[in-house]
């Protein structure tokens, strides 16, 4: 019998680099929409006993890329990254897989700022926006959660059937940027 | 004529360039204007409306005369300012608005009319005979106004846009700007400091003043290079400050490539900055005005601080014999450089008597310019001294008539600026943009003392406010010579004085505008012209506002006052539209089968920012109806597979979710059993129809609601309202899933046989009767599945996750082809469901209500909904509405036309007879006819008559039969089998 | 413009979905009659001066949002969780 | 004094010493047959038509500001009839007929330029909607054309016809649709009800409206009551602080509206465009600038200035639909303050006072209405009855159901329409 083969939003449009920044798709596994119903503390102590990370406070992230993830997603909503959801937690929680419904890359680089300062409405400079900040946010017209994954690294995540708007979006800054760059 | 040994151009990097065909030379550092001052040149425009012969006036974005077309072919651009313009080799410039050529220009002949084209001549004549406007009058006039010209191609260049923040900016890099931000960024604030020239520096870059024992550009360099290594602060030149909007933010423009030749590929021509700040610093320095006296327009006729431009900052003297007309001290300067420069000041016409200045030049005391004389270029100018005439030949003239403070920016919030008697001018009225200070030029202070001592104030109060300890900053030394002016804004006279240079307004025609009552000061602008040319009346709006007042016996501040609306200097729509051409407009979505139905040779259609197939052409297929006709067959007879994932999906979960669906939809929710799908119509509040689709439950606490595809973003919206705003109370939540799966529908007869071919268990209509859902194992993947039908016939929707959506979407439609069937698209889709008398938003088009389309009984007695009170108005539930029915041709013509209105047989096609309107039309198949939905007043209750469906338009008349709006299988059975 | 939306920070209005008066919250009750149904859904105060109005912050974190701000300055006074509003009314 | 071709010259060979104002400024009196609150085209023009139509010349209208320094000068300029709805046909319609002989009417060139309107569409469903709506202009009598994609390119060359974010499926080309000067308009039926005896007064504010019983008596203004015993509120942009004064709460929300025009250019832009998809209007006007506008700026404002969101978003769909105009520079925005009613559709109409008649609502469409509603709400004020063509636009629709205009199908939220 046939078997279904998976093909992933940015297959065949990454990686590429533009001057010092490069663009490249991520496999983040599972993902899952953590819904708040009820208490926030006590979601908070489920998750953390469940999968080690607990729920984030507004902006931020728990966790670390390769371990479980949890990056705050909106208001009373976070997106638990990596391990599929414990069952108990949905006596705290609307659970709903998001796995396949977000396109995911991450963008790094020296000038990955002056590329990201090109689309997105908020202050990501590292003074304002550290590692293990989020923002729900736009890029371009997209709608992106922002999180910054390191000093000069940024992982985006917008819906995906928009993929190649967001890489076409990139791509155009991250010309433009290297091009400054070749001007001296 | 170039000066030895003068100016900041770089002389070892000669530069040539071209101006109306002509090749000249010029250094690194010349803008287009001093480059061809340097080669003599002094014509380098036309005037709007007479034509007249025209040279630079100013040395800076507020040019009115010297405007340019850069480059040639599909990235020309015209309305360059000569006067900001950088050279580079290879520039091609041209001049504009001549003809056959700048030197002869035939509308020049305008010139002779001018006693007949006064202030809104055009108001009082062109009205006969009446046709004549439209054919002969405006073309002629079209033709003749404007300046440069587009080129009719596509915009070639790229755009950018950014957004950047900071705790304070600085506008303006002069001496006040340049010494706000290095008190400022010295305390460690977050400082970006955007000045429009290429250079920063201002007027020290035009002056010969001192700051701290060394010339002032010298000073600035070294704080521009300070600013530059600090990373706290973002220095923009060539980055002009065009707009303050509201919580701190503003707008800029940075030309980043307009100075350079030969682009590589991706890089930028402009980008458009939206800086947001906690603090503003304004410090844009001033416009030196113009005197207005007859023929001051003529070529060699400037401003006194740009003639000193351009000795200064590039090494060029506008004229041999220079004679400067001033009414104040500042003007001076222009005298006293040039005779340094070693260039021949011939007179210095002062208008003060009471003054006691005298330098290595005549001075004429209490005397006036009273006419210009020379033909396109200035010979000899006519002077009014103790009642005498006198002449004297001067081929430049350096005029005077005070600065005016650049307040532009904070009017650009309603504020107006406030009169200042001393100094003859407008400053900014404090409080006018929410955190922002003024420092410099810009709010009268005109010294370079006072410009360092206000930049270092305001920066200190801004970093009081934000907390933070102020670095001691010695003030540099610098001159604080007193500025001292009478007001002279027109020399009494005869004949034309000009006021706006580009628009041809003149003292007389201000005057004439008072006499014909448009004594406002905006009656006066929009009736004259007055300050609607490209400089926003940088030049002359004091002065027009100084004429209004003195005509109509007024004072100045009671005549009224100037404001400016952004931008300050215009942008680009290239540049603020940045990225948007082409594709560029809206984020385009993909189902996980758009390739396959483009390899399939479908043509996709947009769906709001969707991409979906119309129809799947086979080999032999002529036009897309025989494609539409074998799709739909395909499955009324066998089996079809149609992406429906752009469909909105909601799972709303929570022990509050089915209270919130019986509050959204006007049917019951709560009632619905795990595992089982209901149809649902939601209304606004305001009654009419929001949208509709199914709903199906999938746990006791657990929903997942579909939208049209359309909707799918309001509904989300309108279901958040109702969730916090409405019932906070309720504990719900939901998310859309619309990206997570990709879903098909598997319609027709066969649709059972093909999915079981699919499915890890087989299903029978007992264990999936019609309107069930859940989950299944689809060739080892876990999906769900929902029976509803869409067409009317037995039919499913599979999903699956998205990463498989294009392997499964594959694998359907190959078996769907092995059992007769295969894909099909929106054409045929939209043929399966007016079939069917289904509704789109075609139907529920904002003016319909449940009761329009034939669900008004719908609407549950026992429980509220949004919009159940609305709906029940008197308005809309009167019998007389126009309501949903269905069309057959039955005459002679057999088509329809979803354009057409409806009218009783036999009456005339008027609105007063209007019936109602075909809202969508499709070939059928099953019937081989047309069929059709729409609305006829009073629509089920005249089942059975014969109307006329008339579309002017196509030119289509035809009799129809108004029916129930099902045509197929109206019992529903085929769905059920 | 920008709004300080409570859960996000200080944030640019093009993230925001604008409704109208926070009006919209006191939904009447379904027999309250046609004038208070007509005031509900039409009528506005539609003060040149402080407003209160409804805003979602739609591209970021999804909550609906009471605006308290001057329709001539266009300043912002206070911005609320409209849940938080709404509880307080009931 | 009569304009004309021979006077121009005249006066062009004399010096121009022998113009005069085109309208008389006056004292307010201390009572009038009616007063108008408000001088801007609407207004105006209704004194205008109250004279001439109606012979009441006792009246007066006060005006705040300026004569016309309302919406009347600062709009795009743009008239036209292409409605649907039934009801706005009619009114509309009888507008244009207005327009189309208001030079002649008002001796005063209007510069109303019939260069035709084209509202292109993207989509089969807009195609099919554009054609009801242009067959609903030609069974009211007036003129549509339904455009193809080729048809579209015969007229506007210039245009993305290849690479599109929304491809162009064609257009409706409204023929008579076209241009005016703005500021002409207010200044001509000044002129004109001026010298029918109408008081035109400025800098005049109304701080209060009189009513005793139920019955209005007159205004109080900054410069001292005024009786009248029929009074007219016609100040679009503050129509619900106006009607306050007489204790109404209107169904209207203020909003801020964006225009743009950019620095002159030689002629390129032929005809009047506008872009459904990307809410995007344009046309050139005489003197070589592109006006242009789009979509409100969405939030309740009254400060008549916008933000750049919006800005930006009327430049992207310029370039989406023509990349050529890219290189021309935006020389000056501004913004005009909106009545925005929940159905997008204005009123005419009394109110529960007698005496006092409101005209107001008109959205961002007021323009094109200035003769028509100045028509049709004097022939209110003067006899008391709806004048044909404005019959629907009465205040109680909303309550009732009865009569709404949606022409957008937005429903019931002010600022979407």
């Amino acid at each position: 019998m046939a078997k279904l083969k998976a093909r992933m939003p940015c297959e065949e449009m990454l990686p590429f680099t533009f001057g010092t920044v490069k663009l490249d798709e991520t496999n983040l596994g599972v993902m899952t929409s953590v819904m708040a119903l009820g208490e926030d503390a006590a979601l908070s102590s489920a998750l953390s006993d469940a999968h080690g990370v607990g729920f984030p406070k507004a902006n931020r992230t728990l966790g670390n890329a390769g371990g479980p993830r949890c990056i705050w997603f909106g208001q009373r909503q976070a997106m638990l990254i990596g391990p599929a959801p414990d069952d108990r937690l949905q006596v705290y929680a609307a659970l709903v897989d998001q796995s396949d419904g977000w396109c995911a890359v991450t963008v790094e680089g020296e000038d990955v700022e002056h590329v990201l300062e090109r689309l997105v409405p908020v202050d990501l400079r590292r003074m304002h926006f550290k590692r293990g900040h989020t923002a729900r946010t736009q890029l371009g017209h997209i709608s992106a959660s922002i999180t910054r994954t390191g000093s000069q690294a940024f992982l985006i995540l917008v819906f995906r059937s928009m993929a190649a708007s967001l890489v076409h979006e990139l791509s155009q800054a991250m010309r433009a940027v290297a091009s400054r760059r070749g001007n001296g | 004529m170039r000066i030895k040994g003068k100016g900041l151009v770089d002389r070892s990097d000669p530069v040539t360039f071209r101006f109306d065909g002509r090749s000249y030379d010029g250094f690194a550092g010349d803008t287009v204007a001093s480059a061809l001052l340097a080669n003599d040149v002094k014509l380098m425009g036309r005037s709007f409306k007479y034509h007249r012969p025209r040279g630079v006036l100013t040395a800076g974005s507020e040019e009115p005369n010297a405007l340019i077309t850069v480059g040639a072919g599909a990235s020309a651009e015209p309305n360059v300012r000569a006067t900001t313009q950088e050279i580079y080799e290879g520039l091609e410039v041209r001049s504009q608005n001549a003809w056959p050529s700048l030197d002869l220009d035939a509308l020049a002949v305008n010139n002779l009319f001018a006693p007949l084209l006064g202030a809104g001549f055009y108001y009082k004549t062109f009205m006969w005979p009446k046709a004549f406007w439209e054919r002969v009058y405006e073309p002629v006039i079209r033709r003749a106004a404007g300046l440069g010209g587009l080129s009719g191609q596509p915009n070639p260049d790229t755009y950018e846009r950014a957004f950047a923040f900071c705790d304070v900016l600085v506008i303006g890099a002069g001496p006040a700007g340049l010494m706000a931000a290095l008190t400022a960024a010295r305390a460690g604030a977050d400082v970006i400091i955007a000045d429009e020239d290429a250079r920063p520096g201002g007027r020290l870059n035009a002056e010969l003043l001192e700051v701290d024992g060394e010339l002032g550009h010298v000073w600035a360099a070294r704080a521009v290079a300070e600013l530059e290594s600090m990373s706290n602060v973002r220095v923009m030149s060539r980055t002009t400050v065009t707009g303050a909007y509201d919580q701190g933010t503003f707008g800029a423009l940075e030309r980043v490539n307009q100075h350079r030749g030969g682009r590589s590929d991706g890089a930028p021509l402009e980008c458009f900055w939206r800086i947001v700040t906690k603090h503003s610093i304004l410090a844009a320095g001033a416009i030196e005005r113009p005197i207005a006296f007859q023929n001051n327009d003529r070529p060699g006729i400037m401003t006194a601080g740009a003639v000193r431009a351009y000795l200064n900052r590039w090494g060029v003297s506008p004229g041999r014999a220079v004679t400067v007309f001033t009414n104040n001290n500042d003007a001076y300067r222009t005298a006293q450089d040039m005779v340094a420069a070693g260039v021949r000041v011939a007179a210095v016409i002062d208008s003060r008597a009471d003054v006691r200045s005298t330098g290595e030049f005549p001075v004429y005391r209490g005397a006036q310019v009273c006419n210009s004389n020379g033909g396109k270029e200035l010979e000899s100018i006519s002077i009014i001294v103790n009642g005498k005439s006198e002449k004297i030949q001067t081929d430049c003239l350096a005029m005077s008539g005070g600065w005016n403070p650049t307040v532009h920016l904070t009017c650009h919030m309603n504020s107006r600026p406030t009169w200042r008697a001393d100094i003859q001018a407008f400053v900014p009225t404090e409080g006018a943009v929410p955190g922002m200070s003024t420092a410099g030029a810009c709010r009268g202070t005109f010294s370079t003392h006072g410009c360092l001592t206000e930049g270092a104030a305001a920066a200190r109060e801004v970093l009081a406010a934000l907390g933070k300890k102020v670095s001691d900053t010695a003030l540099p030394q610098a001159e604080d010579a007193p500025y001292n002016l009478a007001p002279l804004w027109a020399v009494a006279g005869k004949g034309r004085a000009w006021l706006d240079f580009q628009n041809d307004v003149c003292v007389k025609d201000v005057k004439q505008a008072a006499v014909e009552n448009f004594r406002s000061v905006e009656h006066m602008k929009r009736y004259t012209t007055q300050g609607m040319a490209t400089d926003q009346g940088k030049n002359s709006n004091v002065a027009a506002l100084a004429v209004l007042a003195d005509a109509t016996g007024r004072g100045i501040p009671q005549t009224g006052t100037t404001t400016f609306r952004p931008p300050y200097s215009p942008v680009a729509i290239a540049a603020m539209g940045a990225g948007a051409q082409g594709k560029g407009f809206a984020p385009q979505r993909f189902t996980t089968s758009h390739r396959a139905s483009v390899a399939a040779g479908a043509p996709m259609i947009e769906a709001g920012l969707w991409y979906r197939p119309s129809y799947f052409p086979k080999p032999g297929e002529k036009t897309w109806r025989q494609s539409c006709d074998r799709e739909v067959n395909h499955v009324r007879n066998a089996v079809g597979i149609c992406d429906v994932s752009t469909l909105g999906k909601i799972d709303i979960q929570g022990p509050d979710a089915a209270a919130l669906l019986d509050f959204v939809y006007i049917n019951t929710f709560s009632t619905l059993k795990v595992g089982r799908v209901r149809y649902g119509l939601m209304l606004r509040e305001d009654g009419t129809v929001l949208d509709d689709g199914t709903c199906a439950r999938l746990g006791a606490t657990r929903f997942v609601m579909t939208t049209t595809t359309a909707a799918a973003g309001t509904v989300m919206r309108h279901l958040e309202f109702v969730a916090q705003c409405l019932r906070p109370e309720w504990q719900v939540a939901m998310t859309s899933t619309t990206e997570q799966w990709a879903q098909f529908a598997v319609a027709g007869p066969k649709s059972r046989e093909l999915l079981n071919g699919l499915l890890d268990a087989p299903i029978d209509n007992d264990n999936w009767p019609f309107m069930a859902c859940g989950e299944v194992s689809v060739l080892g993947v876990g999906g769900r599945l929902f029976r509803i039908s869409f067409s009317g016939e037995h039919a499913y929707e599979i999903a699956v996750p998205a990463r498989y959506g294009e392997a499964l979407f594959r694998e359907l439609v190959a078996r769907a082809e092995g059992l007769g069937g295969g894909a099909y698209g929106m054409e045929a889709l939209n043929v399966l469901r007016i079939e069917k008398g289904f509704i789109t938003h075609s139907e529920i088009h904002g003016r319909t209500t449940a009761y329009d389309v034939g669900m008004g009984r719908m609407i549950s007695a026992t429980k509220d909904c949004i919009g159940k009170v609305m709906a029940a108005r008197p308005g809309l539930v009167v019998k007389d509405r126009e309501r949903l029915v269905g069309f057959k041709p039955i005459g002679a013509v057999k088509q329809l036309s979803a354009g057409a209105h409806v009218f009783a047989a036999g009456a005339q096609a008027s609105r007063e007879n209007d019936q109602g309107y075909i809202t969508s039309v499709g070939f059928s198949p099953s019937f081989g006819a047309y069929i059709g939905l729409g609305f006829v007043k009073s629509g089920p209750e005249r089942y059975g008559e014969v109307m006329r469906a008339v579309d002017h338009l196509h030119e289509l008349e035809v009799e129809v039969e108004i029916c129930p709006p099902v045509f197929v299988d109206p019992e529903g059975r085929r769905a059920r089998g | 413009m920008r709004l300080d939306c409570p859960i996000c920070g200080n944030r640019d209005r093009r993230e925001f979905y604008y409704q109208g008066d926070a009006v919209m919250l006191e939904r009447p009750a379904p027999d309250a009659g046609a004038a208070a149904w007509d005031g509900y859904l039409h009528l506005r105060a539609n003060l040149a001066g402080e407003t209160r109005d409804l805003w979602q912050h739609e591209a970021g974190c999804g909550a609906w949002l009471v605006v308290t701000r001057n329709t001539v300055t266009h300043a912002i006074h206070t911005v609320e969780l409209a849940s938080a509003v709404k509880e307080a009314l009931r | 004094m009569r304009f004309s071709g021979l006077r121009v010259l005249r006066e062009g060979l004399t010096g121009n010493k022998g113009w005069s104002a085109h309208w008389r400024d006056a004292e307010p009196k201390a009572e009038y047959d009616a007063i108008i609150i408000g001088g801007g085209g609407h207004g105006l023009s209704t004194a205008y038509y109250l004279a001439k139509e109606h012979g009441l010349t006792n009246i007066a209208v006060l005006e705040k500001g300026y004569l016309g320094g309302g919406n009347v000068g600062r709009n795009t300029t743009i008239v036209r009839a292409n409605y649907f709805l039934p009801g706005n046909s009619e009114f509309y319609s009888h507008s244009l007929k207005l327009w189309e002989g208001l030079e002649e009417e008002l001796n005063y060139n209007v510069m109303h330029s019939q260069r035709g309107l084209i509202n292109l569409f993207h989509s089969d469903g807009q195609r099919d909607a554009f054609a009801r709506r242009g067959n609903a202009m030609i069974n009211q009598g007036d003129d549509a054309v339904l455009l193809d994609r080729e048809g579209v390119r015969k007229h506007l060359p210039y245009l993305d016809f290849d690479n599109a974010r929304f491809p162009i499926y064609g257009g409706l080309l409204h023929p008579r649709g076209g241009t005016a000067r703005h500021d002409a308009v207010a200044w001509g039926y000044a002129r004109g009800a001026s010298d029918r005896g109408v008081d035109l007064i400025q800098q005049c504010e109304v701080t209060g409206i009189d009513i005793e019983n139920g019955q209005v008596r007159g205004v109080q203004t900054t410069r001292g009551a005024i009786r009248a015993k029929k009074v007219g509120i016609v100040v679009a942009g503050r129509s619900g602080q106006v009607a306050a004064m007489a204790g109404m709460r209107l169904p209207i929300e203020s909003h801020v509206l964006q225009a743009f025009v950019t620095e002159g250019l030689k002629p390129c832009i032929d005809h009047v465009v506008s872009f459904g998809m990307g809410h995007f209007y344009i046309s050139q006007s005489d003197k070589g600038g592109l006006v242009f506008g789009g979509d409100l700026d969405f939030y309740a404002s009254y400060a008549a200035r916008g933000n750049l969101p919006m800005a930006e978003h009327v430049m992207e769909a310029g370039m989406a639909l023509m990349p050529m105009i890219g290189k021309a520079r935006v020389l000056r925005s501004w913004g005009g303050i909106m009545d925005m009613t929940p159905d997008g559709s204005p009123i005419i109409d009394k109110t529960e006072t007698q005496g006092l008649f409101i005209d107001c609502g008109w959205c961002y469409g007021g323009f094109k209405a200035v003769p028509g509603s100045g028509f049709s709400f004097a022939h209110l004020m003067a006899t008391g009855h709806h004048q044909g063509p404005a019959a629907q636009y009465r205040l109680d629709r909303f309550r009732t159901g009865k009569g709404v205009m949606d022409e957008e199908g937005t429903g019931s939220q002010h600022n979407l329409h």
